[in-house]
């Protein structure tokens, strides 16, 4: 195969890289289904907004930043915080309201973050993250440490005002920021197209004059040669850009949805394109690794999945007492 | 039996009752129409809007993008100009993003232009904790709208008010904001059929009493009933005020009743600083029913704090119906 | 003079209609002019925006527009008033905070409105009237009036959120609303190119899929042209559009603007780009008027203005006593 | 004479106090840095900012674009990842625009995520009436800031504060809100050179007085003042405490002086209903000090209006300091 025909992953990443961001595609998957399965189960208390079906955008989008570089997310963010490096059992520990959790089981699914990773958090409101994420990209401008931040949002956020703030600083400021917009065709009930205006989000990249691109958002390949073009745009002082990845949401908005805004097929022809399998093919293809080693992958994320349920289960409640413990910092420090 | 020539009593829930408004109002008025997000085919995050889209179409029940600024704008301007639209915020705490609108558009427009326009809108904001959505997703602002002069702001804690102030909202000529609470779109209750309003500006004492005065809203008056009675059964004979309004707020129905039971306390989920019991308190305080207090005046409100995701922690933070009990033991210990 | 050499304003506009412009951007400078000295002798209290050197968008966009068409102004508001036909008189004795002005003397210069003749109001909130002129578009459409709104925003307010939130919406739902920026090249003291990251804002309509255009905005017929296409786009319910007229303030931003962040050499320059003597000329040049019948129109602009000060300066206060009244409706209307 | 090893005292205007902090801060701490809209060559629409911008250049004093809600939550963005940014609104009233990075964003972060982050931002609000701007550029909403929860809030009244109160407010790991009153900003008074901190909940007792405590906040202080001294003419003895801060509010050096002079009057320039005012008195009258009452609590707050255009009118809607001595007068009236 000339080097050319050799997909970008394959040729940018170690078979170790490519084979740990299948693993956290599956740890995605059967966390998601942890979490419903938990919340059936009345383990978990309000809502929440599963990633099924979105997992190339979250985990290929990571690929080529550390824990130095930042992300902000979104409502729908348990993708992310996993393709970010958090700890499972941290993670469905806060689901479970446990003093364990990230946010020690004050904030929940819609806020759980790990800053020592550089995820700065799940979003309860739509489009909040889009300048905390650009004012972390100035911090890292102004510190110098050449981190960048990816914004995470979805294709209802970009209609918000701070869309629009927040990519217009970031451009005038050449900040580095890769604002990734996670197109699943709707937010909430309402499509895409009866809620924007434009048929490409990506299009939107002019008014900033920022470069915007469109993948397949259900490509691991097509998302991380997009993704890794603007981290690298990024950090070399270039400043900002748009990559729109178009995905689906196998699931329902969140627990309460009834679906009845999209078709049976819809969803059928999405499951068809499941971003996983596609890249374990991928991955087959190139000889990164066998399909028995993916079932022992996918086999592996499964118990890694069932052994954070069982620590968060066992993990002890917040005392009650300290319900308001943290809305103030302790004392000032030095 | 129902006697002939009363209206026809139904049991509704609170969401039912509000759709029932909505849909009256619909049908009443060409001029009304309804905006939000997801409040069309979805029925709306909590289902108040529920099936309305199908029989009155998607030009008069239209779903919004998510921009609360504009959505709310666009509300605010089309009420300038002739119609009366009701905006659903999804969820109260997005009302943060429409501030603008609000507070400085819809609700000073008639007064800066010397009264040469109206701005006939109606806002509904789901609010209140409860349901485990955690700090972004349970706040309770009421006190925010209620300090802006302009805005009539209401917090109906029953469904026949919920659905008598969304059409006395309608009939109104200034922006009404509704402060609807999560948790009592279930509960069920007595609604009237057909076309009533309940008067915005008007407390409503649920409960007669002599020893105490508790004024409450939203669904703090239910906790407050239910404290009530159990204090009964202590020989403490509480008064039940349900605020309904916290702008115009009832003055004299809350000083009437403390004048008469000397000791009051007041119930609300809001953050307890700054939050609608402490306009309560003042109102009493400054005016001539101070000469009747017998005991100083108690506020249960929400924890200076945002709300915890954890159920326990969530219900710590809000006023429940034991706290409401042991303040009012507290207060009329030994004193009555 | 072949057809297509005739300026469109010519061809589209009988010279009464012509002239009457002429004389409202006479209005419109003298009548800012009295502003500005009415203000040095301390009758105007606060502060004010004046917009010399612009009166040809505001007189030029809103040729095309009736009574009942709406429009939504911004704090730099005196000439969009004037040009929607406002009382110069009442216009004064808002200025001078008395009860026969436009508010009653509650509402001032950044405040003024004349809802009889469709002007929704100047906006003290820059882009505060983004979400207001897309309502009364969408009163229009709903009302079946036929009606189209205007709405008038600078260069500084398409920054705001509510820029992209209203166009957005407009833009889905198709509303007759036409967007005139007035791009003057700064806000307050941030130039265009400082505060905004793209270099024609009229490009951002490619985020709404609406027609943008720019035009000269010193030239009253590129604006006439560019606005009356975009009002007869409306009209024809074909939706909104943007329209951006590159001008500029003769004046500072307020009545305190040391004017620190522009050059003496820029503001002489655009003095001799001057939109009225050059409208003049060209209706001089195709015969509409004479040269002296424009001498007689600016003597009777500055007549009008001295009358319409007297009027005000004549006009009572507001009632102390009052000083709350309109805070609500006295009663509900049947 | 200056005593040795006393501060070095000056006068300053309170602008130019709050610009010496600024620079102060500037100088000390390279995390330290300036956002909001002309602030850099303009210098700030009130002259606070100044030349600022020359001596720390532009990467230091930051000019934003018109966009409260982008800028403002930039600065929240920053100060979660090291940075300590300033956020300047060109007026109070734009924080409507920003109400959400403000209260469900830098308020929260800290709860929300358990402690895991902090939002040390500053951002300063110039606010109040007074000044013929009308309704939506002359609005005292400390009110709505301090309902708020996470935030702290403060209202510096005279020179010395302003600048130590921006000093305290960079030490704090979290977010400061700093009302700032426009007709104050040229108003002179000593302030000391140099470093130091005024402390964020700390009121300030600035008259003695044994008759009538009158509570005051910002501007209001300065007409309570004048009010006491006309009054101790009168024989009626002011104390008169500055509140200061909002959010955490002074309660015991508030309580303390009305258990000694048994009378309270609030005097505050946002709107009556729901304002600072409010909590005042119901923080009072829900203390032992309530025994300690031998009058009702008055509010002296701004009209349940917007601010009026017109020079009279605008005067009339906020408290005077006749205001202040006709209700003075009424309270003490025939009962010291
Ligand atoms: C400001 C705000 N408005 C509305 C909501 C309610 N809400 C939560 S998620 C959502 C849909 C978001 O759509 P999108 O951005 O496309 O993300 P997706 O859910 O599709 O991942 C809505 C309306 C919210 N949380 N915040
Ligand atoms: C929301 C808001 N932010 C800031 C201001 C203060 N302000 C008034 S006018 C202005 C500049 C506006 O610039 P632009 O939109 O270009 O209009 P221009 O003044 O140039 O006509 C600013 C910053 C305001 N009034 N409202
Ligand atoms: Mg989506
Ligand atoms: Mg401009």
């Amino acid at each position: 195969m000339p080097e050319t025909n050799i997909p970008y992953v394959i040729r940018a990443y170690r078979p170790s890289a490519l084979k740990e961001a299948l693993m956290k595609m599956y740890l995605i998957r059967k966390f998601e289904e942890g979490a419903e399965e938990s919340y059936m189960r009345g383990l978990i208390h309000g809502t929440m907004h599963l990633s099924i079906g979105q997992e190339a955008s979250a985990v290929g989008s990571c690929m080529a930043l550390t824990d130095e570089d930042k992300i902000t997310s979104t409502h729908r963010g348990h993708g992310h915080c996993i393709a970010k490096g958090a700890d499972l059992g941290r993670m469905f520990a806060e689901f479970f309201g446990k003093e364990t959790g990230y946010c020690r089981g004050r904030g929940g699914s819609m806020h759980i973050a790990d800053p020592s990773k550089g995820n700065l958090g799940a979003n309860g409101i739509v489009g909040g993250g889009f300048p905390i994420a650009v004012g972390a990209a100035l911090s890292a401008k102004k510190l110098g440490t050449g981190a960048v931040t990816i914004c995470f949002f979805g294709d209802g956020a970009g209609n918000e005002g701070a869309f629009h703030e927040s990519l217009n600083i970031a451009a005038i400021w050449k900040l580095p920021v890769v604002f990734v917009c996670e197109n699943n065709g709707y937010g909430m009930s309402t499509s895409t197209e009866r809620s924007t205006a434009v048929k490409r989000i990506a299009d939107r990249a002019t008014s900033y004059s920022m470069p915007g691109a469109i993948v397949d958002g259900n490509d691991f390949n097509a998302v991380t040669e997009a993704v890794d073009a603007s981290v690298a745009w990024a950090r070399a002082r270039e400043g900002p850009s748009l990559v729109e990845a178009r995905t689906y949401r196998l699931r329902g908005h969140s627990k309460s949805d009834r679906n009845r805004y999209r078709t049976r097929e819809e969803i059928t022809q999405w499951m068809e394109r499941d971003p996983i399998p596609r890249f374990a093919d991928l991955l087959i293809a190139h000889k990164v690794i066998t399909r028995k080693a993916v079932r022992d992958l996918e086999d592996a994320a499964a118990k890694t999945i069932a052994e954070a349920i069982e620590f968060a289960s066992a993990s002890p409640d917040p005392r009650v007492e300290e319900a308001t413990k943290y809305v103030y910092a302790e004392r000032v420090p030095a | 039996m129902k006697a002939l020539g009363t209206p026809e009593v139904r049991e509704l829930s609170y969401a039912e009752a509000i759709r029932e408004a909505l849909d009256i109002a619909l049908d009443r008025d060409d001029r009304v129409f309804l905006m939000g997000e997801d409040i069309g085919v979805y029925g709306g995050a909590f289902q108040v809007t529920g099936d309305l889209v199908e029989k009155h179409g998607p030009d008069r029940v239209m779903d919004t993008p998510i921009s609360e600024l504009g959505g709310a704008g666009v509300a605010v301007g089309a009420a300038m100009t002739g119609m009366k639209p009701i905006f659903e915020f999804q969820f109260a705490d997005f009302a943060a993003l429409a501030m603008e609108q609000i507070a400085n558009q819809a609700a000073k427009a008639r007064f800066m232009l010397g009264g040469s326009v109206s701005v006939p809108v109606v806002m509904r904001f789901p609010a209140g904790s409860g349901t485990g959505a955690a700090a972004q997703h349970s706040q309770s602002i009421e006190a925010w709208l209620g300090h802006v002069p302009g805005l009539k702001v209401v917090q109906p804690s029953v469904p026949e008010d919920a659905k008598g102030l969304v059409l006395a909202a309608l009939e109104d000529s200034d922006p009404v904001m509704i402060f609807e609470h999560k948790i009592l779109y279930k509960m069920k209750g007595h609604v009237p059929a057909g076309y009533y309003t309940t008067p915005i500006g008007k407390a409503a004492v649920r409960r007669t009493g002599a020893n105490l005065t508790i004024v409450a809203t939203s669904v703090m008056v239910w906790r407050a009933i239910e404290a009530a009675e159990t204090l009964a059964a202590e020989g403490i004979d509480a008064e039940v005020v349900d605020l309904r309004s916290i702008r115009p707020m009832d003055r004299e129905t809350v000083l009437e009743s403390v004048r008469k039971t000397g000791r009051l306390i007041c119930v609300y989920e809001g953050v307890k600083t700054l939050g609608v019991g402490a306009e309560v308190s003042a109102m009493v305080a400054e005016s001539d029913a101070f000469d009747f207090l017998d005991a100083p005046i108690v506020r249960l409100g929400g924890a200076d704090s945002p709300i915890p995701y954890n159920p326990q922690l969530e219900k710590a933070v809000v006023p429940q119906v034991s706290d409401i009990l042991v303040a009012a033991r507290d207060l009329t210990g030994g004193r009555i």
